[in-house]
């Protein structure tokens, strides 16, 4: 085995150029999209402000939230399953971290592990009843959905007969562990770029002077944590092809030794986990929780995914790729605004950019996987 | 408290379990009941369908009570439904939404409220005088035509096009406060905001915060929750208007239950609002903020 | 048949009951280190259902499993691979999605620290990869080459290459050659001998008498849940065995209900 | 093969006590859920006017709304597809009907047969798509879910510079199409009813002396009639045949001769056309079209279809099963405002109850069809 | 063969490509009606891709299918279906979830007008089931029965029952016989000669000899997508079938280099 001749390897190799093997990459479709949707908007809005630094903070950080979520949904998906209670789940962590840190009046940073914990213990439960009685995850995170979103209206309208409850950022203030996840980071770096004339600076109003971006927000510092840990995770490491494999075909999986349910539990506590990320940056920016947040939001995070290349029915996808799906979701949403256009369009471009981009997913996976 | 007639009261709104604004309204709606020594219930369609809500006046007249307290949000629908409870022999007080004439062709006690569209007008005429010539109102639900109204009247009471000065901002406050900056961005000269309730008020101090404009921007909002309060005070919102819900819901049950129990009506409709709150007169409103006011 | 050497597995008795249905109905066999078992029967025989009793797949409904003389009860396929039982399932344990080193070490990834951290080496498994593929006749376009597009009887070489090389003391394979054109075959059965020169039993499962015959040391027969005994190699000819997987008797019954047409 | 003892037969058809045969069917699960939620209420609220006259026809009235759609998403269901855009047609029909025949001033039965041309060709779109890119429903008809409700709120908002069209009723008045959708029927029955002192009778205002309950509503007609269509159909047909066999194994089935391709599009359009009753006789009955109607009513037929013993994969369940599911929802919707529990605990029982459902169609769905 | 009975079907030259597979290579085969004709292959030999081109599943790459004289060009199994030629699949064209007479009669459904409007006729449908499936000696519980509680042998019965059922002038049995016992075997076989004594011609796919011998008229054997030719009764003997199917030559030149083990 040993004097096997390199040789021959190498004119296999051949056969396909380096260039196309180089594209043909789970992430074309959505590195397509994003050169497709960045140039349509420098063409349309190249004047709006979409594109100075205030511009671009701004799409940035619509798009990061996006990621947020879709890291934990790609995982998931890739895993085989997918998750419809993200968007309860978020508005049932910012409401649990507002009781426990405002209304039972906690040290903030107790309040947002104990959030963690339970958030995550609910995750778990979606996982062990779907990998325990085999139902599909479609109708058991429906019911998670319709749970969650009842105690988020319920538990507050009890206690505090309100269903938003605010002071939130006073609370947090000065918690160590609150400060991960809400202000910016950079601002000196940013005062310099301002004063140097690189970025704005406000000409009017009370802080005149300042630059108009002060800071990278948290959020933006987590989605690209996340984005870094579930890309790592995925490709480099011994339980990222156990996602695969779980996904691929469970049974296959099982065979070969690996402990899918565990996986498939787990990836379920880590899309609660990035929906608990999600909703304490909410908090802590915003200062208050509210029971409708995260509304329609696992429809954000799977479509974000599916037009990352993603497959639906699992084994397959890219973290990088979602990522790129959430940012061409976002440009796409506030480009809209800078474009001027009618914004209750957003939902038919949205609709029409999903159906596109799956079907250029498909085909550049078949290409890949020689599917039939 | 030793009344022991058992009336009992529905109040069936047109707003979704998560409205905040609600809140205000439940919470008046108990005291009432309790200080008058009534049962109240409060109802509303889940998802703010209001083909539901109609439903849920059916059910409420079905299950019949001594008054329904409700709101016209939309006279087609609900037209049918309280007409029939009023019929049935049901007292039905109008709140909140709906106009006078509404009220009398329905057969309804009285009003007590703000019809949407005049206290947008109102706000729209006072914006007016303080020298506003162009606005973004934020629409965080857009497809409910309801709170649209607001922004319509506002536009009229401005004498200014509607024309896409709505903007559809969806719920989530990151991208209400990124949807407001890059209007605000692009549109530079627009002159105020008005948003329509806490949902889009707070993302949207936020950002006129951030982009420095706080103070600066002609800024009214409707309906008060803790952070408008506090914007109120720092100057940044110059007036919200409050429609004062506690006596949406409080003076119905009120009028009602002194009916029933003593015969007695007020002659005319109640207009709870439109009452401009501004940096002069917060401080009462402060304190219970989201709760009673 | 004679105990002179220990057996590696062996399982007494075996029952398994799906339900209502009766798949094996008290099967023993014994394993001998370094022989090729060969298991036939018809389809339906129960085959299957066995091996996967002896990989941790299924419990047995009754019956023991001893493995090197001690008793063992397998919860699940991963304690049976720890404990040295490699399997290449019928149903092929591979996944097309998937690229064809990601595969070849699904469950066994071989891990490389990066500042303490376990990582996934790439690049040893990718090497691994190439040369066991090449080594079994399979040509790859590279080690990220999806297993979905590759041919079925290349992927049932993934999966034996991944088997052996993982080197296990019992390699089960379950009709590794009902895929694969002869030319392939005749590579599987050459590695099949070389793997039980090193000392590894295999099991091997065929419905094809001259397959098993080719490597075959010792014969079990499945019929319809129950072992028809065990032979050794010379004891019986590919003629007799194609009998008894047929149904022996029974079909010479069959041959003359058909009413002298045969 | 004529003298085939039928003895044989009979003897092994006693294996199985006609008591469990009778008792072990699809809807088996629908009917102890049902049996159960009435019992619940019965108990829970035999005092509220849930069980008068008026209390029936409103609980009645819901259900027959669930009834309209859960029909078309059932038999779509068992064909093996499903459709998220069921709610935003709701909203988009209604909105048609309201532009063609209000804004426009076409004849009222021009605006209804042309907006169910329209829909239904959303339908077909649906599925065309589905069939012919072979890609997962879930995520073309999340597409046409966002695509038909941006037009909803685009093209009103556009036209009228509102997003609610009234003005409806009057337009209909005296058409002969809108009166199959409006209304109700069996007046002069309820009347009588009504003097005979067995239901309550208005006492004041310009109806006083007519019943309470003045009829039938055409939504319960319609509901009635789709019922007993789609069971006949599925039950009865040959077509009903290829329904469960496109959605059992859509290969076999094609192997067999079924026109796989045309069943699962024909149930598509069947799906559009439920939704455009349902929006129809919405607008009828209220007068306005919203584009804020149908709301999540995707969600509320799968649900139905699902707690009515379907499977969520194709090829398994009974139209008289959703009936039951939509019956349930119902009842438990508005049976929770009759018993005056704190409606957004709501959510949190029907989450329950759909987990529970389906884990006893589960259950049911084994034993019947030896699943493993 | 001598051209005495015209052939019922005849397939010239086929070819069949997927993508870079080459299932079929040019292969001729003729039908002749009454007849039993063998297909034997080793696995992925082309036999079920071959009688998918004849079924109307598959569009033949190039080559020309002539039914009873006349080009044919099927664009769905319907269109086969309709000439007259069953097909029992491979993988089991039946539906777990769905009940026996339901699955007898997919595609085919019996229609009893009422009132002018078309109903499937349950009553006749679920007597023809119960006759049908008793004759092939299966007991159901009743024509309502999910195939999915029937064995696979069951399963594989319903299919056979339904093809012959339908009368075809062709039947077409993929591997009908490789889930089944020995007895329920025994009853296909019967079928088979019963059916072919009707002057229906059958292919019969199989890769047990013995099952081949025992109701084959003619023997076509598949070799990696390339026909060996066509053998009538008589002219060949199990042995020679058996050698031909496993790759005859080259099988023995591999039992060669195994070294002397054989
Ligand atoms: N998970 C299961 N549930 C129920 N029955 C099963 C299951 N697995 C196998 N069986 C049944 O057990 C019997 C033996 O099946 P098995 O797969 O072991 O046969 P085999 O000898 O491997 O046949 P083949 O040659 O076709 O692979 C069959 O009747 C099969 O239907
Ligand atoms: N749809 C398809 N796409 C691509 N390749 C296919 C397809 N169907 C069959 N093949 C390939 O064609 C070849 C012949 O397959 P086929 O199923 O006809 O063999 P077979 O003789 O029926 O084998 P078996 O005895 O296992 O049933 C195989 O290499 C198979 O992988
Ligand atoms: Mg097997
Ligand atoms: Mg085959």
């Amino acid at each position: 085995m040993a004097d096997t001749p390199q040789a021959v390897i190498d004119e296999r190799v051949k056969d396909v150029s380096p260039w196309r093997k180089a594209l043909i990459r789970p992430e074309l479709g959505g590195i397509i999209g994003t050169v497709a949707v960045f140039t349509f908007f420098a063409l349309l809005a190249h004047d709006s402000g979409m594109f100075n630094a205030q511009g671009i903070l701004n799409w940035s950080t619509v798009s990061a939230q996006f990621m947020i979520i879709a890291v934990g949904a790609c995982l998931l998906m890739i895993a085989g399953e997918f998750d419809l209670s993200v968007g309860s789940m978020i508005g049932f962590a910012g409401m649990m971290i507002a009781i426990f840190g405002v209304t039972l009046g906690w040290p903030m940073w107790i309040a947002i592990l104990v959030t963690f914990a339970i958030c995550m213990a609910f995750g778990a439960l979606n996982g062990v009843i779907v990998v325990r009685t085999g139902l599909p995850s479609f109708i058991v995170t429906l019911a998670t959905l319709f749970i969650l979103r009842g105690f988020t209206i319920f538990i507050p309208q009890t206690l505090e007969r309100k269903t938003i409850i605010g002071g939130i950022r006073e609370a947090a203030e000065g918690d160590w562990l609150a400060a991960l996840f809400g202000g910016t980071i950079g601002r000196p770096f940013f005062q310099w770029l301002g004063d140097a004339g690189v970025i704005g600076v406000f000409d009017r109003g009370n802080r005149a002077g300042e630059p108009v971006v002060n800071g990278v927000p948290m959020l933006i510092i987590w989605a690209f944590v996340l984005i870094v840990f579930g890309h790592i995770l995925l490709t480099r490491t011994r339980f990222g092809n156990w996602i695969f494999a779980a996904g691929g075909d469970a049974q296959a999986a099982r065979y070969a030794g690996v402990p899918v349910d565990r996986v498939k539990i787990l990836m379920f506590v880590f899309t609660a986990f990035c929906a608990t990320v999600f909703a304490t940056c909410q908090v802590m920016e915003f200062g208050s929780a509210g029971a409708d947040r995260g509304l329609l939001k696992e429809f954000e995070a799977i479509i974000a995914v599916v037009i990352g290349g993603a497959l639906l029915t699992g084994g397959y996808g890219s973290v990088i790729g979602a990522a790129l799906g959430a940012l061409i979701f976002g440009v796409v949403q506030q480009g809209l605004f800078f474009a001027n256009v009618e914004s209750s369009l957003f939902r038919v471009f949205l609709g029409v950019i999903l159906l596109l981009a799956v079907i250029l997913n498909t085909y550049i996976r078949r290409i890949i996987t020689g599917e039939r | 408290q030793a009344i022991d007639d058992d009336l009992s009261y529905i109040m069936v709104s047109h707003a979704p379990d998560s409205d905040a604004w609600w809140n205000t309204i439940k919470n008046a709606l108990n005291l009432a009941g309790e200080q008058m020594g009534v049962n109240v219930e409060y109802r509303n369609p889940p998802t703010g369908d209001l083909a539901d809500m109609a439903r849920i006046i059916e059910q409420a007249a079905a299950s019949g009570p001594d008054g329904i307290i409700t709101t016209v949000a939309d006279y087609d629908v609900l037209a049918g439904p309280i007409r029939s409870a009023v019929d049935q022999g049901i007292d039905v007080i109008i709140m909140n939404s709906g106009t006078p004439e509404q009220v009398r062709e329905l057969g309804a006690l009285m009003f007590v409220g703000q019809p949407e569209y005049d206290a947008g007008l109102a706000a729209g005429q006072r914006a007016k005088g303080d020298g506003v010539e162009s606005f973004v109102c934020v629409n965080h639900k857009i497809s409910n035509p309801v709170i649209a109204d607001r922004c319509r009247g506002f536009a009229d009471g401005l004498g200014i096009e509607l024309g896409s000065s709505m903007i559809d901002s969806g719920e989530d406050p990151a991208e209400i406060k990124n949807r407001v900056m890059a209007y605000l961005n692009t549109n530079p000269d627009t002159d105020a905001i008005l948003t329509l309730g806490p949902t889009s008020a707070n993302p949207t101090i936020q950002a006129v915060e951030e982009m420095g404009l706080a103070g600066d921007i002609y800024f009214g909002t409707f309906d008060l929750g803790a952070e408008i309060v506090q914007a109120i005070k720092d100057g940044t919102i110059q007036w919200g208007i409050d429609q004062q819900p506690f006596l949406q819901a409080y003076l119905p049950v009120v009028v009602l239950a002194n009916y029933d129990r003593y015969g007695v009506l007020p002659g005319n409709n109640v207009n709870s609002g439109p009452g401009f709150v501004t940096a002069d007169n917060i401080d009462k409103v402060e304190e219970l903020a989201g709760e009673f006011r | 048949m004679e105990p002179t050497v220990k057996p590696i597995v062996s399982m007494k008795d075996i029952e398994k009951h799906f339900g209502s249905v009766i798949a094996l109905n008290g099967v023993s066999v014994d394993i001998l280190p370094g022989e090729c078992h060969c298991l036939l029967g018809d389809n339906g025989a129960g085959k299957s259902t066995f091996i996967k009793t002896m990989s941790g797949v299924h419990r047995p409904t009754s019956g023991e499993i001893f493995f090197e003389g001690r008793p063992m009860s397998f919860a699940d396929p991963r304690d049976a691979i720890a404990a040295g039982i490699a399997t290449v399932y019928q149903d092929l344990a591979m996944i097309p999605l998937m690229s064809v080193s990601r595969n070849f070490f699904m469950g066994n990834e071989p891990i490389r620290r990066i500042a303490g951290l376990p990582f996934f080496d790439h690049d040893l498994a990718n090497r691994v990869t190439m040369e066991e593929m090449q080594s079994m006749g399979i040509n790859l376009r590279g080690p990220d080459q999806a297993v979905g597009t590759l041919s079925g009887g290349e992927r049932q070489t993934v999966a034996i290459a991944r088997a052996v090389y993982f080197g296990a003391k019992v390699l089960i394979l379950d009709e590794p050659t009902s895929a694969l054109g002869v030319r392939q075959t005749s590579n599987v059965l050459a590695t099949i001998d070389k793997v039980r020169k090193k000392g590894i039993a295999v099991v091997f499962i065929t419905h094809n008498v001259r397959h098993a015959m080719a490597v075959g040391d010792r014969f079990t027969v499945l019929n319809r849940g129950q072992t028809l005994g065990t032979a050794e190699r010379g004891e019986i000819t590919p003629e007799e065995l194609q009998d008894m997987m047929a149904g022996g008797q029974e079909m010479a019954t069959l041959e003359g209900s058909l009413g002298g047409t045969v």
